[in-house]
């Protein structure tokens, strides 16, 4: 493994420590927990809004933590969802009197910490709000499976009630907007290698210098289906056909596009993805009227993408236009 | 008994630790391959707490067992083995000894604390795939007499097989169940532990 | 090749689309030069920036167009300078009454292709002023070879740079502060794989899997050493010791620190970097002020990282402080 | 002279093209490897827009030849390929045909323009090393009376020979001299790109 890692069990705790020294005047660290959260929270007049996962799909969710998005992030090791305790622990720190939102990704590991954390805070008499993300469209929905995965379509979930918990709305007010914005996001990845996590030491999946794989998870899961490679705009059709049909987006809607690397993927393509992606957008007759190019929801060091629509209304997009204050930033 | 809750508990702890390299693989083929890491970190935690946890009785010491688990490792290992150890405690209550007529209560209890924090059955291709056949087969044992060495042969086998016959079902929860039919062709990663830590198991009780 | 391309020719004309049409309302793309520019330049009152270089390192340089920053940039194609005919056509397109800035890296080809550009423009009665970036210290300075080459480190110049020239300074203040800022900036690198040009198709060099090169370059041009691979903390050790030693930077300085990935790193692992990076300044007494953690200035999809310092004053600090709006963002 | 400049130019662009991906290789050992990239995309121009020249002189023809490659290649090659044509083209003025008398001045013309450009001299591991013993050897044959095919043999024969001496140089110049002494032990692209140019040319020449 050719990675930039000490003692793999230090990999977490070590990514928190470089967050909190990063970011000194905002956000605390607090190690017993794997907590990362804002150092002006609790507040009396806002809802807080946590998000826990697994870690290795950073930027989410401890690099945004700051004013406008996460007031905490409490993940667990590399693809494994935080310990029920941890989940207790981040919302006793963060509750306020407004309530605490819970953001969670529909994973079974982060549901049943989440539903432990939140009885155990609930028995402690904190009012508990949660919002479950399941974007991916390459997972079939049905009552026999464990349902859809959250993917990159979490940030503008978290950006939306990040937002709205700044101007003072309430805990039911968040849960609704959070599942509005879930209802209108549909996203689905892909990859062209697989990942390594430090503490496995090997890659999770390999695949053939001429293939690739389709309906990809951000935990390295297999996807769907493992194809020949193809040149950028055709995996591009791909993905875009399989979400815009979902919702399906319809002509003159008016959408967010993003674009989200998987961690191994550069930039400079992730553009050429982006312009085949957006002349598709036109061609249906969707509106893009904002975008997001980079890398937002990972796979440790896979290179890959997912393509996420989000159809938008004035108060939304509103929403995902305002200012936030997070770790991740460019000067 | 001639051994204890604390001897079973040690070694499935020492098993999981020499194990994580193989539960991660078995993992890694349709699920994420965290599996064996959680598992390691979770027991090395127990062992390293093992002298401050509560010995009064097996009940308490089970549940203490289960809050460590709970408050160091993630995800569906964290919160099924967390509930395992607690539902056993609470089945245990304050006795002062187990007998083997506590066995299968036991069992049983942390089998419906399974399928309700894991919302899943039989033939959803985990832990409970194997642990609801092995659970009858030593409720049989018992029910004819067998001592505890027949009993802990017949687990070993039993347990073996019913892991192996997870390979051609298809994962209906968990991470694995995402790649659909590809799941199918693999051993469930939560059965072949179980099996693994009972044969371990027969092992260590005779060593 | 497992990368997201098309045809290979296409990848630099692909990617400035996918730039233009994610930033439709303020950068123009004129595929002729491979120009990306400002829509609202030249301005009367105003100097216009530009920066050239070959392809491969964006977000540098056509990511960072946008107020506070760059005016223009036109890259060459992946690893090669542009030709001197589009930087001669840029500075022409981008020229106001207060004249232009050239930013470039020092290497040979951008030297050539900026010395032919800005003779032509000179003759056409433009006014040029150029400032070389020099900061990596990998490579020795001497009479005898080109000089040290421009690396991560051209990120502080386009931004300070950038900031004065939207106050209004004119050509020459803001060539003295583009130098003043090489003067006390100083980068190295390190990678743990090669890249691998689209139109190549095969990487540039390979590491064996024990391997890794220090004082790499952003071209994917080997280093000085290959030695066998180490933890990350030694790593930075490595770094963070030639960097510091080489201004040098002394006890209570003010500095700003950056860890710049190399595009296939992924950022979790930059902030374990970071972490210890912040520490060794700490330990040396330096003060970090401002912090920088990402990409910034890559290569391709290389596996490595840079570590910079700058050395700063008040009044750099508050031009790297100020506002900009470039493509590359989070919201 | 039977064969003209034209003739000459487009041989040179058909070995950049066909060649592409060994000069390409020759760049990555210890430079960026875009140089094969660089001058293919460059002399492909120049067969696109071959119609458009003008091609009334030599001369014009040669400096239209520098103007497509300085707009379409980037860098090095870029600058000292259109350096190269630029000075040929000067040099050989409103002249309507070229003679042997013209090859030497027209190289010297071309070394001078390098050197300047270039900032370089001989024993930098440049195209130089290459260029200038081929036109010494030229200058010697001519001088000799040799006749162009004999030329031609000593042509190639020098600057192969010329560019497999550029193997122990130390590379002083481009890309190549950040390496430092690791740039010791491989050919210089551009000097091995010149010796298969006028290989190449020799064999247009008798086909
Ligand atoms: N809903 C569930 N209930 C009980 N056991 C489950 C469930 N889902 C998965 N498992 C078991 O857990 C094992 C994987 O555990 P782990 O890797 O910790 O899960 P994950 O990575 O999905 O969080 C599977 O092999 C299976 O036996
Ligand atoms: N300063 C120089 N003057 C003349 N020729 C040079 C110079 N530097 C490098 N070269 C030649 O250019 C070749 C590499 O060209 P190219 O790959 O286009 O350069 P780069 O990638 O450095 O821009 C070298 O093999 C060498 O022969
Ligand atoms: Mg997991
Ligand atoms: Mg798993
Ligand atoms: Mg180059
Ligand atoms: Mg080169």
């Amino acid at each position: 493994m050719k990675r930039f890692v000490n003692d793999p069990k230090d990999f977490v705790p070590e990514m928190l420590k470089g967050i909190a020294l990063a970011n000194q005047d905002t956000l605390k660290y607090i190690p017993e927990y794997n907590l990362i959260m804002r150092k002006d929270i609790p507040m009396d007049n806002k809802v807080s809004i946590m998000q826990g996962s697994g870690s290795g799909h950073e930027p989410a969710h401890v690099m945004t933590v700051g004013k406008g998005m996460l007031d905490a992030a409490c993940p667990g090791n590399v693809f494994a969802a935080p310990p029920a305790d941890f989940v207790y622990q981040t919302t006793k720190l963060v509750a306020g009197p407004m309530g605490v939102l819970h953001l969670l990704n529909n994973y079974t590991g982060d549901t049943m910490s989440f539903d432990m954390g939140q009885e155990l805070a609930e028995m402690d008499g904190i009012e508990v709000g949660r919002v479950v993300i399941n974007d991916d469209v390459a997972v079939k929905d049905s009552l026999y499976t464990v349902g859809r995965r959250g993917v990159a379509g979490n940030f503008f979930v978290m950006k939306a009630c990040g937002a709205a918990s700044e101007e003072g709305k309430n805990l039911q007010e968040l849960v609704s907007i959070g599942n509005q914005v879930v209802e209108v996001t549909r996203t689905m990845g892909m990859a062209l290698t697989g990942c390594t996590p430090p503490a496995k030491g090997t890659p999770i999946f390999t695949l053939a210098d001429d293939e690739m794989e389709l309906g990809i998870g951000i935990h390295g899961e297999p996807g769907r289906k493992r194809v020949p490679l193809q040149p950028a705009n055709k995996i591009v059709d791909e993905l875009f056909e399989a979400v815009a049909e979902d919702l399906p987006y319809k002509e003159s809607d008016e959408v967010a596009l993003m674009i989200n690397g998987m961690g191994g993927t550069p930039i400079s393509e992730l553009y050429i993805l982006y312009g085949h992606a957006h002349e598709l957008c036109e061609k249906r007759g969707l509106k893009v009227k904002r975008n997001y190019v980079g890398d937002y929801c990972t796979s440790l060091e896979m290179m890959g993408f997912s393509l996420t629509l989000v159809k938008l209304n004035p108060e939304l997009e509103r929403l995902l236009a305002a200012p936030a204050e997070i770790a991740i930033r460019v000067f | 008994m001639t051994k204890d809750v604390e001897f079973v508990v040690k070694s499935i702890a020492d098993t999981a630790l020499e194990n994580e390299h193989y539960f991660t693989e078995l993992d890694a083929v349709v699920g994420d391959g965290d599996f064996g890491y959680s598992l390691a970190r979770g027991f090395e935690k127990v062992l390293e707490k093992w002298d401050e946890i509560d010995h009064s009785t097996p009940g308490a010491f089970l549940k203490e067992v289960a809050k460590i688990i709970m408050s160091s490792v993630g995800g569906v290992s964290g919160t099924i083995w967390g509930t395992a150890f607690l539902r056993a405690g609470m089945t245990l209550g304050t006795k002062e000894v187990v007998e083997k007529e506590d066995i299968v209560p036991v069992l049983r209890a942390i089998i419906e604390g399974i399928k309700k924090r894991g919302n899943c059955d039989l033939g959803d291709k985990t832990y409970l795939d194997t642990l609801i056949p092995t659970t009858d087969a030593i409720e049989a044992a018992i029910n004819e007499g067998k001592d505890e060495l027949e009993i802990l042969d017949i687990a070993v086998q039993v347990s073996a097989d019913a892991a192996e016959a997870t390979r051609p079902m298809l994962a209906k929860r968990g991470r694995a169940s995402y790649t659909g039919e590809r799941s199918i062709g693999t051993l469930d990663a939560g059965s072949a532990c179980l099996a693994t830590m009972i044969k371990a198991l027969s092992e260590d009780w005779r060593a």
